[in-house]
């Protein structure tokens, strides 16, 4: 028995990750506690090499391990997202864990874990391996969500997360054990061939693609499988929510895409109508409550259920019955651009939430930011801009990626589901702007202005910076983020 | 060109006045004075050049083009403006120079005569028009200037509110004028005078559909209607009856106001626009009836509405009014030339009238109700004599301008038909009551013991020269205009219009008639108001009824506050509260609520116990089953 | 084979629908715990059953992986567990609902 | 690739120069900003100066058009251009926003920097949306200029500007909504991969798919405009905006509305226009005269100039969809006017407010006698609004009221009618305002105004009565754009009836438009 | 037949157990009643002639998780007797929807499985379930998993320490 070296290769920038954190957890004890730093920054090397690896290979479409693992620029696509996102992460819990208290350099350990298991799951072609990466990522995240565990409600969210989440890929298994009884097999190729003989009403077809669908459901936070999302993502240290709200969930649609189309594309019309039930469930619902909110953290998290909504309008569009090939690959492409964009957009406002602090505690109370603009106009600024982006105005980048889904939608003649988009886009407004509202609007209580400072550590401000250049350059000029989609989104049939 | 000037020369003096104002204060009329003085001069050169028939036409330039429209301004002289150039120019001048001593030491001085100016302008530019466009625009600035001048003594709310009024109304009547030259250009394509005139004939036939796009083709002649619709203007403007009730509150003005613009030019652009629109309504008969009944009834609720008043301002002014009357009547039967020639004798002895009226008032310190007067014959002669000359001509006075005019006019109404003949009776009547209240008012304010406020009753004494100069030159006027042959000069304006033949015995009985009821109207007042003083309060208990209905201008103002102005008032704010914020607004700001609330109840989904969310996924994972089950 | 694979398929499903009803019902987080368990079970039977009767051994190593996963589940879970009992002195799950609306 | 005009880019540098601008000021010192913004748009209106010098009257195609390529799927490029109907739009920008830099010289004293920023993002966005040739690209300006608008509303307005920041907002967003969905509509119905608005204005939509569009295109500028039932957001924000917000508002923004009118409903959607035509006289003489009853109500001077708005509003709509020369002229130069008029009443209204800190009628009257120079101005304003001839305002409306009459003699006369409501309301104000007794309680803080302020004014009297006195030149420039616009009427028309051209089919049967609406819905 | 006979003897415990797993009030009960039923299971497992998964199945369920579990119940002692969750009417309801749901379609539709991949082997599992072909195909098919597993057990055992060591991050800090 030998491990074939070219599958190694193909799967390189995993192993580098794992051994990274494997070195990690090893140098961990025995670096002193001024030092953890350094720990950081080894794991955000890796990711920038990781980068160039994968960006090398950008094109290409290899698999390795007998089918299991498949590398192709859709993947690829996906795993530079991730790279950056963790990145961006690990730099933003530099400062953010000094500040809560809780300097683990197990932290920088469980993200580059996680991320294997992300990476694992946008790039494999098997159930077995993709339901194992979903694990790794998903058991890594149940343990830093309660990382501040002398906080109940950080406990509290782990807690919710591990049971919800054991409880969906309970069901998710089942679903895959009865598609390996279907088709002998969970590869995803042999499961298409096997699914598209037996059709659409065949019972265990219908059954396993129903539980696979509330397990993925789960995992990008629509309607109804969403309700984890907003405990978990207020209960989360704000470094590990932004983690969940932006890496698991582009991992998981990543991956929940693969499998419709590379599993089920053979009974398209059986799901893309479920899923635009899904989609406008989450859509209204997402919107609506946030409206309510006064947590921006919880706000966020509504709003992040929201756009997994508008997200779904590609899944949708891909799958809609009647639509050519093109169609369906502008849908993938815009639901990969508006993921993209979303993620620097929401990168962006938490890590301004992250870095206000009050007092010891960070401020994620809408009241804290009452008046920010009057203290610190930067921070005011720029949480406006990403405030605008989400609500998805112009010219930010957030107009352009809610554009390209529009034109999908429309393109697949859903024209309606696009007016609805847009009106809830209105709606979002609302509460998108209520922050700016306080921001610039409203005057600071003369405690607010003792007690409120910026935690702005420079690895921090590195993170504005990338997230700023997302939100405006992508909304300027999206031309080349915009081809990459196109170009990545091909390998899906 | 040269006589481009004649209107520049006032507008130049109006900018800078209007500028420099402030600077020049007491020295701004060294401006205005001249500039109109000049402007006469020219007005008279005018005059000699189309005194043989031939019309002058200056075209200035483009002022707008658009689609197939194209409005040319030029100047165009023909006998009638002629006339009325000179009119204007003369008794704007005497106006300009009696002002000097009226206003003397009034705060706006340069303001006013800026205005004035201004007036002046407009004035002359509206009769040298040569387009309607161009009428309309000066059409308007006259009421502008007039509602400026009104206001001229702001503090006095009263003021404010006749500058108010004054404008609105001339609104009112600009609505239907406006709408008049919109149909003209739907009609002929053109809005230059010539070439519509040139084929209105051909259009005669022509109908128009009322409610256009809306559909229902309702047709009326567009001929008549075009003339109704500016006829409407020429209500406002020249004060005819619906919308007279401006020009009596219009005395709230300086009493120069009163003479130039309320009595002898801006009021009479109405009748001088039938005049000169002559070619459309001879098309339209029954536009011309309109015009004559309208002129007729403005003639008798004029003359009955003064002779009870007693702010003698307020007299002169309705005298106008139903001098006006009788214009707009004579152009409606067609005498458009005894229309003009009435007018401009009108304008010289009303003109007078005014300004006498003016001296007294400043006389006896700005006391208008002839109540607290009396006895101011000896200590004012010039401006008693003057008044006298003035009422004769005003009350048809064998010999005098207004003699000859009236008279001419009641003619040629008499032999324009059946219509005609019962609108000259009123007329005659109309003329008794004239010299009823005219000498009423002289006897009145001249005669007898002084009533005035003993206060100032011994330092009442005759104005300055500035003053008693124009009374003198417009009392000379008052006579002179009667025999200088202006009908025979207008008569080249007027194709056609060979007034009625001045012989015969209608023309002697009508002379006899109308100046017996002069007389007898001078008679009647000499009675009541110097023999037997107690006569018109004996009356006044009989007839109580008429008589508060003449006193309360009957009662048209009360109408009008009631029927339009308090109502809309009200309504505007009722509709405002209840309709535009408690229904469209509410309906906006409902949707936002509507939303919120949703998401306020929707909330409430999110109990925070972890098992109702597992049980959310089951009904989610149910719901796909049966949905497959189902389909 | 003597045992038809519909006998499994159903003695699976039955399982699999306790252990959900388990998941919903119990307030002991344990015994939720045990529940999923359950859930996973069903999942190894059918498995082991599809493997058997296709004579392909994936099913087999599948459920080899699942069970691996489940071991680290309850490791990380009953973790968790001890922490929150830390906190509030219960482990029912509906003692701890900080985080709502 | 580029397909730039070869030229000089004026547009590209008279859009963006206020960010040049705004670059400057946030490196600057705060004392400066105020400096900069006059001198960035003051710089802004000289650039913009020339491209009326070199704007050539003969032709309808775009001028000084820029094109190059910006996303390549779909096709997306920035294109600008100019032409007869943008041009006076783009100039009376330029020409307000050194205005209102002006006019809050003194007035706004906290966060001057941010104030002025958004001031300049403003000109940007609002000239961008009057130039843009490419459907995104309108689009983006379009709605970036929500955001400038909001803070100017929300952070320097009165009492109740947040609420009326949000309303204003919200509510234009919202309209603006369908505009979005109809455009990518459009893009995929018109056969061709590019959002080029001229090339979009040839294709042919079927008549069904067109009322769709109407309807989606009417909502986004109606709100705008607004039409009659949008309207209410407009006195709010007028009233809580700072003076400067008013103008801009007022000046500015409301003519995105009308312009997208004549931009794209007209040009794109012809049959549904001639469809729809009847509704939207109707609501336009509703607002014309609803606006101006609304305006009799008020006791607050920004309101009442708002609801005035609404009415004079009403004409430009009345004007453009009379579809022929006289109206859309009518319309477009009443736009200016409406710009001008309504701007300098708000500076005056802006600049009693600095004195008395009051926009009610009552604490503000007798002006006359202690500001006879500020009386004046505000008289001149006032008498423009009311359409005086002589003055700006008539000149519109005369055009437009001509173009109405050819379509329906009944629509005219009810406009007519707002002629008069709007002397009422107008004169009635100034009666109070100008000539009433001052309320004793302001008097000591009632002095006259100092050169700034007449500085600012006076310009505006100028255009008033150049236009009002000279508006040939003006009306000039629009000939042949329009001409152009009504062919694309006329083209349909003549399908439905040929051998009658546009003019004759109104002036001769009043009623043809409507039939043909009818025929076209029916098809 | 006697394969029958046992299957159902197996899978009738099955179920009653595990009803009894969710339906008694006391945990510990519950985990004890689990046990009985993993044995059950691993039973099933033996019929299915997979002997190594049932021998995982006693060691790691029974032997390992079990035991774990139990031992935070009595290190914990939670008081038994916990009541039912207040929705627990609206689940059965609900799973017994599901239930019908599937059998429903079950037996419209019909069930039907892949076919067998290798017909050569005439009784099928013969061959197959020896330790020795699973550990082959374990470190040469799925080998790439089974990394993938090692680090899921490794996330899981840093995780528990990270998340019940006490003071861990005073001693950090210090």
């Amino acid at each position: 028995m030998s491990i074939p070296l070219a599958d190694l290769v193909t799967i390189l920038p995993e192993l580098l990750v794992v051994f990274t954190a494997c070195v990690l957890l090893v140098l961990d004890p025995i670096t002193p506690a001024s030092k953890k730093d350094f720990l950081a920054w080894m794991c955000f090397g890796t990711l920038v090499v990781c980068f160039f690896v994968t960006a090398a290979g950008m094109g290409q479409q290899t698999f390795a391990f007998g089918n299991m693992v498949v590398v192709d620029s859709y993947a690829s696509f996906w795993k530079l997202l991730l790279y950056l996102v963790s990145g961006l992460t690990i730099l933003l819990s530099i400062g953010y864990l000094k500040d809560e208290k809780i300097e683990l350099a197990e932290f920088y350990g469980f993200i580059m874990l996680s991320l294997t298991g992300m990476m694992i799951m946008v790039s494999g072609t098997d159930l077995l391996v993709i339901y194992l990466g979903i694990e790794l990522m998903s058991i890594s995240l149940y343990i830093m969500a309660g990382f501040k565990r002398f906080e109940a409600k950080s406990i509290e969210a782990s807690a919710k997360y591990f049971i919800l989440g054991a409880f969906s890929s309970g069901i998710l298994l089942y679903g895959i054990s009865l598609l390996f009884g279907v088709a002998g097999s969970t590869n995803l190729a042999e499961i298409s061939t096997a699914v598209t003989a037996r059709g659409l009403n065949d019972p265990l077809v219908m059954i396993s693609m129903m539980l696979l669908i509330v397990g993925f459901g789960f995992k990008v936070a629509a309607v109804p499988f969403h309700m984890w999302t907003p405990d978990v993502y207020q209960g989360a240290p704000t470094t590990v929510t932004v983690f969940m709200a932006v890496a698991s969930k582009a991992a998981s649609f990543a991956a929940f895409l693969r499998v419709l189309l590379e599993g089920f594309g053979g009974v398209k019309p059986n799901w893309s109508g479920l899923i635009l039930g899904m989609c406008v469930l989450t859509l209204i619902l997402g919107n609506l409550v946030a409206i309510v909110q006064t947590n921006i953290k919880r706000m966020l998290a509504y709003s992040s259920i929201a756009h997994a909504g508008y997200a779904l309008i590609g899944v949708v569009v891909t799958g809609w019955m009647g639509t050519e090939a093109g169609v369906a690959s502008r849908g993938v492409s815009s639901l990969m651009l508006y993921l993209a964009i979303y993620s620097f957009m929401t990168m962006g406002a938490f890590t301004i939430v992250a870095i206000l602090r009050r007092g010891g505690l960070e401020g994620e109370e809408l009241d804290d930011f009452t008046g920010l603009a009057k203290r610190h106009q930067g921070a005011a600024f720029l949480m406006m801009l990403f405030m605008i982006s989400l609500a998805g105005i112009p010219p930010t980048a957030g107009f352009i990626g809610k554009f390209y889904l529009l034109m999908a939608a429309v393109d697949a003649g859903l024209t309606w589901l696009a007016v609805l988009g847009l009106i809830f886009a209105a709606v979002s407004a609302f509460y998108y702007l209520r922050v700016v509202m306080v921001m610039y609007m409203r005057e600071p209580s003369s405690d607010q202005e003792l007690e409120t400072r910026l935690a702005l550590s420079p690895t921090a401000t590195v993170v504005l910076a990338c997230a700023v250049a997302g939100v405006v350059f992508l909304g300027i000029y999206p031309g080349p983020l915009v081809s990459v989609a196109t170009s990545s989104a091909i390998p899906l049939p | 060109m040269l006589y481009a000037l004649i209107p520049l020369l006032p507008l130049f003096a109006f900018i800078v006045l209007g500028l420099l104002g402030h600077r020049i204060k007491d020295r701004a009329h060294l401006i205005a004075v001249p500039a109109v003085g000049i402007s006469f001069v020219l007005s008279v050169m005018a005059c000699s050049e189309v005194v043989d028939g031939h019309v002058l036409e200056i075209p200035l330039y483009t002022w707008a083009t658009s689609g197939e429209l194209t409005i040319r301004l030029g100047l165009y002289v023909d006998q009638l403006t002629a006339a009325m150039l000179l009119l204007v120019t003369i008794v704007s001048g005497l106006v300009h120079v009696y002002t000097i001593g009226y206003m003397h030491g009034d705060p706006g001085y340069a303001r006013f005569f800026g205005n004035i100016a201004l007036f002046t302008f407009s004035m002359l530019m509206l009769v040298m028009s040569d387009n309607f466009v161009q009428l309309f625009v000066f059409w308007e600035a006259v009421g502008l200037c007039s509602y400026l001048l009104i206001g001229h003594w702001y503090e006095r709310p009263s003021a404010r509110a006749a500058a108010t009024k004054a404008f609105l109304v001339n609104r009112i009547g600009d609505f239907g004028f406006l709408l008049g030259v919109l149909l003209v250009f739907v009609t002929f394509g053109t809005l230059q005078y010539q070439p519509v005139f040139a084929d209105a004939a051909a259009h005669v036939g022509e109908t128009v559909d009322l409610l256009g796009a809306v559909g229902g083709g309702w047709e009326v002649s567009a001929m008549t209607l075009i003339c109704l619709l500016l006829f409407v203007g020429a209500v406002g403007k020249s004060a005819q009856v619906p919308l007279h009730v401006w020009l009596p509150d219009a005395m709230e003005g300086p009493t120069p106001i009163s003479a130039l613009i309320h009595a002898a030019t801006m009021v009479t652009a109405g009748v001088f626009m039938v005049a000169r629109l002559a070619p459309l309504y001879n098309l339209s008969p029954v536009a011309m009836d309109v015009v004559a009944v309208v002129g007729g009834l403005t003639m008798i609720v004029g003359a009955t509405i003064a002779i009870t008043q007693t702010d003698i301002k307020r007299i002169v002014a309705y005298s106008t009014l139903s001098q006006l009357g009788y214009m707009m009547m004579a152009c409606g039967l067609g005498g458009y030339v005894f229309g003009i020639y009435h007018l401009l004798t009108h304008g010289a002895f009303k003109a007078l009238l005014f300004l006498g009226c003016g001296s007294v008032i400043l006389a006896v310190h700005h006391e208008q109700d002839m109540r607290h007067m009396g006895g101011l014959k000896d200590k004012l002669p010039i401006t008693y004599w003057t008044f006298i000359i003035g009422s004769l001509a005003l009350a048809g006075f064998p010999l005098t301008a207004g003699f000859f005019s009236k008279d001419e006019l009641l003619l040629s109404a008499w032999n324009a038909g059946a219509l005609g003949q019962t609108l000259t009776v009123l007329g005659v009547l109309t003329a008794g009551m004239t010299a009823f209240y005219s000498f009423r008012l002289v006897f009145v304010t001249f005669w007898g013991e002084s009533r005035v406020d003993p206060h100032h009753a011994d330092d009442v004494r005759e104005p300055a020269k500035v003053v008693t100069v124009p009374l003198l030159v417009l009392a000379v006027l008052s006579i002179v205009t009667g025999y200088i042959g202006i009908p025979e000069f207008l008569q080249h304006a007027f194709p056609g219009s060979e007034g009625a033949g001045h012989h015969g015995p209608a023309a002697t009985g009508i002379m006899i008639v109308a100046t017996l009821a002069g007389l007898i109207g001078i008679g009647v007042a000499y009675l009541f108001y110097v023999k037997s003083p107690d006569i018109p309060d004996r009356l006044m208990t009989q007839w109580s009824m008429l008589y508060n209905l003449s006193l309360n201008k009957w009662y048209v103002d009360e109408a009008y506050d009631k029927a339009i102005v308090n109502p809309t008032f009200k309504m505007a704010d009722y509709m405002w509260k209840k309709f535009d914020i408690a229904i469209i607004d509410n309906a906006v700001n409902g949707v936002a609520r509507g939303f919120a609330w949703w998401g306020w109840v929707a909330r409430f989904i999110q109990t925070g116990e972890t098992q109702n969310y597992a049980l959310s996924m089951t009904v989610g994972a149910v719901v796909i089953l049966t949905a497959y089950v189902v389909f | 084979m003597s045992v038809p694979i519909e006998f499994y398929l159903a003695l699976s499903g039955l399982v699999f629908l306790i252990g959900l009803v388990g998941v919903l019902v119990r307030r002991n987080i344990i015994v939720i715990l045990l529940s999923i368990e359950l859930m996973l079970n069903a999942t190894n039977i059918n498995f082991v059953a599809f493997s058997a009767y296709l004579g392909n051994l994936a099913g087999q190593v599948f459920v080899f992986f699942a069970l691996t996963v489940a071991a680290a589940e309850v490791a990380v879970g009953l973790a968790i567990i001890i922490a929150l009992y830390r906190h509030h002195e219960s482990i029912n799950v509906d003692d701890f609902s900080l985080l709502k609306w | 690739m580029t397909v730039s005009s070869g030229g000089f880019p004026w547009i590209t540098l008279v859009v963006f120069l206020p960010i040049l601008g705004v670059v400057a000021i946030l490196l600057a010192k705060e004392e400066m900003a105020k400096w900069i913004g006059f001198a960035a748009s003051s710089v802004v209106l000289l650039v913009s100066l020339p491209l009326w010098g070199m704007f050539n009257e003969a032709t309808s195609a775009m001028q000084f058009v820029e094109k190059h390529h910006w996303i390549a799927s779909p096709s997306i490029n920035y294109a600008v251009g100019v032409d007869g109907i943008s041009l006076p739009l783009v100039l009376l920008t330029t020409f307000l926003t050194p205005l209102c830099v002006l006019v809050s010289w003194t007035s706004i004293n906290t966060r001057i920097r941010e104030f002025m920023i958004s001031l300049l993002v403003m000109e940007t966005a609002t000239l961008g949306v009057f130039v843009a040739l490419d459907f995104v690209l309108f689009y983006i300006f379009w709605e970036t200029m929500l955001i400038p608008m909001y803070l100017l509303i929300g952070v320097w307005g009165g009492e109740n500007r947040v609420y009326a920041a949000i309303k204003f907002f919200l509510y234009t967003l919202a309209g603006s909504v369908l505009l979005l969905v109809a455009i990518i509509v459009i893009f995929f119905n018109s056969g061709e991969d590019t959002f080029d608005i001229l090339t979009l204005s040839q294709a042919a939509y079927s008549p069904t798919l067109q009322a769709w569009l109407f309807w989606a295109f009417f909502v986004a500028f109606a709100v705008k405009v607004p039409m009659f039932p949008f309207h209410t957001w407009l006195p709010d924000a007028h009233v809580e905006a700072p003076t400067a917000g008013s103008v801009i508002l007022a000046s500015v923004l409301l003519k995105m509305g009308t312009y997208g009118f004549l931009r794209f409903t007209l040009p794109m959607l012809p049959d549904a226009t001639l469809t729809f035509t009847p509704i939207i006289m109707t609501l336009s003489v509703i607002a014309i005269i609803y606006g101006a009853y609304m305006a009799f109500a008020q006791s607050d001077l920004k309101k009442l100039i708002a609801y005035s708005s609404v009415s004079h509003m009403g004409f430009v709509t009345l004007g453009i969809f009379a579809l022929n020369a006289q109206g859309i002229e009518g319309a477009i130069l009443q736009m200016v006017n409406h710009g001008i008029t309504t701007g300098g009443l708000f500076l005056c209204v802006g600049i009693i407010y600095e004195r008395t800190h009051s926009r009610e009628i009552s604490d503000n009257s007798g002006l006359a006698k202690p500001m006879p120079c500020y009386a004046t101005f505000l008289v001149i304003f006032a008498l423009s609004s009311v359409g005086l001839p002589g003055m700006n305002s008539f000149v519109g409306e005369f055009l437009v009221l001509i173009g109405t009459f050819m379509w329906s003699k009944l629509a005219a006369t009810l406009a007519a009618l707002g002629v008069i409501l709007a002397a009422a309301y107008i004169l009635w104000m100034l009666q109070r305002v100008v000539y009433g007794v001052p309320a004793q309680h302001m008097l000591s803080k009632l002095y006259d105004m100092n050169p700034r302020e007449i500085g600012l004014l006076l310009p505006l009297v100028g255009f008033i009565f150049w236009i009002g006195l000279y508006p040939k030149p003006l009306l000039d420039v629009m000939h042949a754009s329009v001409e152009n616009l009504i062919q694309q009427e006329v083209r349909v028309m003549t399908v439905e009836n040929p051998g009658q051209n546009i003019l004759e089919s109104y002036v001769l049967t009043d009623s043809s438009s409507f039939a043909l609406g009818r025929e076209a819905l029916a098809r | 037949m006697l394969g029958t006979l046992i299957f159902f003897y197996l899978a009738g415990v099955i179920v009653l157990t595990a009803t009894l797993v969710v339906a008694l009030r006391n945990p510990i009960y519950s985990a004890m009643s689990l046990l009985v039923m993993f044995f059950h299971v691993a039973g099933l497992y033996v019929t299915l002639h997979a002997e190594f998964l049932a021998a995982i199945q006693i060691i790691v369920y029974a032997g390992a998780i079990l035991v774990l579990y139990l031992f935070v119940v009595m290190l914990l002692n939670i008081k038994g007797e916990e009541k039912y969750n207040k929705q627990s009417f609206v689940a059965l309801c609900l799973g017994g929807v599901l239930l019908v749901e599937s059998v429903v379609l079950g037996v419209s539709q019909g069930i039907t499985v892949a076919s067998p991949r290798s017909p050569s082997l005439g009784e099928p599992g013969a061959s197959v379930g020896n330790t020795e072909s699973i550990g082959e195909i374990l470190y040469s098919t799925y080998l790439f998993p089974f990394e993938i597993a090692s680090l899921i057990l490794l996330v899981a055992m840093v995780g528990a320490v990270i998340l019940t060591k006490k003071d861990i991050f005073e001693s950090k800090s210090s």
